[in-house]
């Protein structure tokens, strides 16, 4: 037990060590999602009926940025190695790092969506489904993310292919993700995408630190 | 001239500066407050109401001061950055870095207030309109270079790195400001329309000149007193530190 | 305690060695010796279970490795050539957070008197980054002083230290085997640990 | 003179949330960093007189 | 004269040895414009509006993402103490090094972007229109990039703090290169934008070099 | 040739060392000794201008360094603790790079040469990420061989290589002073590479 909460804190405090780690990813999607704007156009209409699929996207380029950093640097420099040798089970201690992920990029990307969500003119009960798509979608892209992570580890070149690897299996969480949007602003509810969320979060909390260990034994060798 | 020159570099010098910038902030803070008054007094106690937006046009006296100063506070950072590039001298990162904080506040401000502006008057927080866009992105900016700055921990290289991203972002400024304008106005967006009063009152002209000396004033003030925290910070291992009065006590 | 038997190792179509046995019983040392590319690196490895064996079998306490996993790992203490040290955390939090991964939460106290030891006074509180070669090393190596691990597996433990340092390690070293433990590490450096030891020469 | 009572005056025409945000929010500003600057002054003033205490104790 | 040759070649070298990475950044690009039809709804008249917008912003975020293996690499492995240290001036080199970028990562994005305009069910014409802006528009981003990744330089989170440096950048060459080949969708011709992306091209690869080089030497310290 | 005069470094807070002079001439090496952290990287990185200089002189011909900047860097060569040499790409074309950012083309005889010499015989076309610690510091060795550089300034060379590569180095060292060349190096090792040299201390 002692062994994964000192793999969170350690995880937290090199976050605010590297201070701008944190807010540098809230930032790109911000930035990413105003970039849009800027390359469609102006007008509020369209912008409004883009704007679940563009924060979306913001959100899900955000958080698999910050991915190649999840196992990368403990690679390097041989924590990994002393984790895998812990006697605490890895996939554990993987589990730990996933949940510390998801606090660092996850959560201040729910909590920033809506403002972003301004810019494109969504009513406040448009945003309330965004932050809770978010909320239930982004834990799903960081145990998604740490597969794809732990399979690229070692391998140069492995940010690009990390992002080739996980987006098409991040399609899902984009379709429900922003589906349910959508689904609330043309007024259908949005309840039946946001449990088919929920439900694929929850399948991945369960198998995807199992499949990571995997990957991370292999790129070990 | 040399002799000038040679005074300048005095100044330069932050163990010169220390007591100068403390003689001299109090002042500054002091026209801060009375011109802030004065405006505020002028704006909502003087000017009329505005004949097409009410009360509402009252967000004028911060915003115009808050947007102009965001912009202008770039400019001499900008400014600082090119002095320490070309003379290397210690006390230009040191401003740079005072100055940097209190300029992404003031962009903060602006987009805080135009958003609490538009809402009313155009029925929307936030429009894509060219100016609003380059405010958004000349706040990235500032984050960035604040980012920047924050991220490298030695001093001196900090310094330096931030007076490069500076320049290549006032350099960019202008590029940015013209592109969006043009982006903006080839295809406008058809809902929204800018909606200024035509003619200024003259009582509103000047409130909105007494806030944004207010500003001004502000402005300098604080990044006055923030350059001494940090010079007392960098030039912690000095004697004449150890030596100062505020220190021995 | 730890029994090596016919080892042999591959890597891509190289055979690096075959047949390698040894055996350490409590108290004793092996000193793996071998020209650079021989396969000792690979060799650790391969008895912490990091690398896959080609083939031969490895015992602690008795029993196969592959099957006690658990406690092996308890008794195992690998330092190789990166030093799992976080260039961003200062050398205490360093030192700390390795000992939590071992499973022990270690106090301020140790870790301070263990930094100490290796001469790192006045460097507790510097972002590792910030060390020198030789001083991140010993951050690494402060480890040994903290674990409670019977087997030490050392790659190249006295690279980049100096002289002192180097004689400071070998003393750490022997307390350890007098204790009780078990050191196989690599080196290129001759080293005078005492008799309960040998060497073993990889390669030609 | 624009306004008959206070209560109008706090009003500002049916614009108090935008009118009264805009200048709230910047006053809040203007008072916060000021003092978030002093606890800094503060700070480095602390730690630079302890640091010169214990350079004192050391000789 | 041949260090300069060197460097490109290497670069290049190295780019086929670690296979994927030309492909891989391509298909980023491939994946982001296809995320976006899934997040926003398949209406193929939104679509054709919103194209140009998305190809480049996708060719932008790709242009990016490779940017932050462009300095750092060499500088962990000392590469770039050697390169300071060689008797050829370092702005020099780092031309070079920007150029090499640019053929391993800008040139295959213009090739693919009319295969991924189709999608979009764009015309022939606007189809050139779309390659003409990207051949003018990504050397640009290569060279603004080199600047921010040089500045990020040995900073632990570089990756993300990179991203927030040099989108806002980004943004002219975004208007413009989008603005281009809307403008020839919508009929008022696209050679306004077109002159001044290569205008801006021209001005930043006199400058680019410079600024990245002093930043490079402030890494190295 | 090189006249290095009250050199002072400060790093951080902390001042390293200060009023470092010492001069080399042709065929003569100088061998710098301190406990870790003294501060020797740091010395070398100011010789070869990658770290500012808190004060002091460095003279190279006569001229101070920041003057003729190329003509010096033409005759510098710098080998840190990262021996630049890139994981994907081959031992041989490692060397061929290395040379051509010195301003040199190596043709392939000349550089399968400087490898056989070093031992790496049989591992030319292989990637460097399959080499052994050593045997990527001998990669990054060869450079020595194929470079016309006057003046040497090595960080630690001796490190991860085994006896026989020790000798090996010494001797290609020694061959260069015999040329008129100059050899500037730290190590934690004791070496013997002739009367026409010194050893420098720094710190206590
Ligand atoms: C988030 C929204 C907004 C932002 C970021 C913003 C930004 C700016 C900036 C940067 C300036 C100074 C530009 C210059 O002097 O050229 C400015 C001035 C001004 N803004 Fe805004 N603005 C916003 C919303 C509004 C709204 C909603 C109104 C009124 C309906 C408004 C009215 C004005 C006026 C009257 C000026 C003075 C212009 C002049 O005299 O040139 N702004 N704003
Ligand atoms: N894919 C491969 N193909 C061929 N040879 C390989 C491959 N991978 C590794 N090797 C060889 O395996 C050996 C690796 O050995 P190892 O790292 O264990 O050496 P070592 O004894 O620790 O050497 P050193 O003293 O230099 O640290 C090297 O000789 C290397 O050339
Ligand atoms: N920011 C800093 N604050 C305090 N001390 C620092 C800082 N940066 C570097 N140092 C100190 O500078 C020294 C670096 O020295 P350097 O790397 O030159 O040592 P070295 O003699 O090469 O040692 P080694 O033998 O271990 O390689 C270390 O003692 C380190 O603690
Ligand atoms: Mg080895
Ligand atoms: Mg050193």
């Amino acid at each position: 037990m002692s062994a994964l909460w000192a793999v969170i804190r350690r995880d937290l405090l090199l976050a605010m060590r590297r201070k701008s780690e944190v807010l540098t990813a809230l930032f790109f999607f911000a930035i990413v999602s105003s970039l849009f704007p800027l390359g469609i156009g102006p007008e509020p209409d369209m912008l409004r009926k883009i704007a679940p699929g563009v924060l979306w996207v913001g959100a899900l380029l955000a958080a698999m940025l910050s991915l190649n950093r999840l196992f990368a640097a403990d690679h390097q420099d041989g924590t990994l190695e002393q984790m895998a040798l812990s006697p605490t089970p890895l996939a554990l201690l993987v589990s730990s790092k996933v949940l510390a992920h998801w606090l660092v990029s996850g959560l201040p990307l729910v909590l920033l969506a809506p403002v972003l969500g301004l810019q494109f003119d969504l009513s406040p009960r448009s945003l309330a489904v965004l932050m809770i798509s978010l909320l239930l979608g982004t834990p799903l892209l960081s145990l998604i993310g740490a597969i794809g992570a732990a399979l690229t580890l070692g391998i140069r070149g492995g940010g690009v292919l990390l992002s080739l690897l996980v987006l098409p299996l991040y399609v899902p969480a984009l379709i429900f993700g922003a589906g349910a949007v959508e689904a609330d602003i043309s007024g259908l509810g949005a309840g039946g995408h946001l449990s088919l969320l929920a439900a694929l979060t929850v399948l991945a909390g369960f198998f995807a630190p199992w499949a990571a260990t995997a990957a991370l034994r292999i790129a070990l060798e | 001239m040399n002799n000038r020159l040679i005074n300048w570099f005095k100044f330069a010098s932050p163990q010169s500066f220390y007591p100068l910038a403390g003689r001299l902030w109090p002042w500054f803070a002091a026209l801060a407050a009375i011109f802030c008054l004065a405006g505020l007094w002028l704006g909502f106690f003087v000017a009329p109401t505005d004949a097409q937006q009410g009360e509402g046009y009252r967000i004028i006296f911060v915003h115009v001061a808050a947007s102009w100063m965001s912009m202008f506070i770039y400019c001499v950072i900008a400014f600082w950055a090119a002095i320490g590039i070309v003379f290397n001298t210690r006390l230009s990162g040191m401003m740079t870095s005072a100055l940097a904080p209190t300029g992404a506040l003031f962009a903060f401000l602006s987009l805080w207030t135009g958003a609490l502006w538009g809402k009313p008057m155009w029925g929307a927080w936030w429009v894509w309109d060219a100016r609003l866009t380059s405010e958004l992105i000349l706040f990235f900016l500032y984050l960035g270079f604040i980012a920047l700055t924050a991220a490298i921990d030695d001093p001196r290289r900090a310094d330096r790195a931030g007076a490069i991203l500076a320049l290549v972002g006032v350099v960019n400024i202008p590029v940015i400001y013209f592109s969006v304008k043009w982006w903006n106005t080839l295809h406008q967006g058809a809902s929204v329309s800018l909606t200024r009063a035509p003619s200024m009152a003259q009582t509103m002209l000047w409130g909105m000149l007494l806030m944004a000396l207010a500003f001004w004033m502000y402005a300098i003030a604080i990044a006055l007193y923030r350059v001494r925290v940090i010079i007392l910070e960098r030039e912690r291992h000095t004697t004449w530190v150890a030596d100062l009065p505020e220190i021995k006590a | 305690m730890l029994t090596v038997a016919n080892l042999a190792c591959v890597r891509g179509e190289r055979r690096l060695f075959e047949d390698v046995s040894f055996s350490l019983e409590q108290g004793q040392w092996l000193h793996l010796e071998g020209e650079n590319g021989a396969g000792k690196t690979s060799l650790l490895r391969i008895v912490c279970g990091l690398l896959h064996k080609e083939s031969g079998e490895i015992c602690w306490a008795g029993r196969p490795v592959a099957e006690s996993d658990d406690e092996y790992r308890a008794d195992l203490l690998y330092l190789g050539h990166a030093g799992a040290i976080k260039e961003e955390l200062t050398a205490l939090e360093n030192l700390r957070i390795a000992a939590a991964l071992g499973g022990r939460k270690l106090d301020e106290t140790a870790a301070f008197a263990a930094l100490r030891r290796l001469g790192l006074k006045g460097r507790e509180d510097l972002p590792a980054r910030f060390l020198s070669q030789g001083q991140k090393r010993r951050v690494a190596l402060a480890r040994l002083l903290t674990s409670r691990a019977k087997l030490w597996v050392l790659d190249e433990p006295f690279v980049a230290l100096d002289v002192r340092a180097v004689d400071e390690l070998c003393s750490i070293i022997a307390e350890h085997l007098r204790g009780g433990g078990m050191a196989l590490f690599t080196s290129h450096q001759a080293v005078n640990l005492g008799a309960a030891g040998r060497k073993l020469r990889l390669g030609p | 003179m624009n306004w008959n009572s206070p209560a109008e005056f706090f009003a500002m025409g049916g614009y108090a949330l935008y009118v009264w945000g805009s200048f709230g929010v910047t006053a809040l500003c203007m008072i916060v960093e000021p003092l978030l600057a002093r606890k800094r002054r503060c700070d480095a003033v602390n730690s630079l007189r302890r640091e010169i205490a214990a350079n004192k104790e050391d000789q």
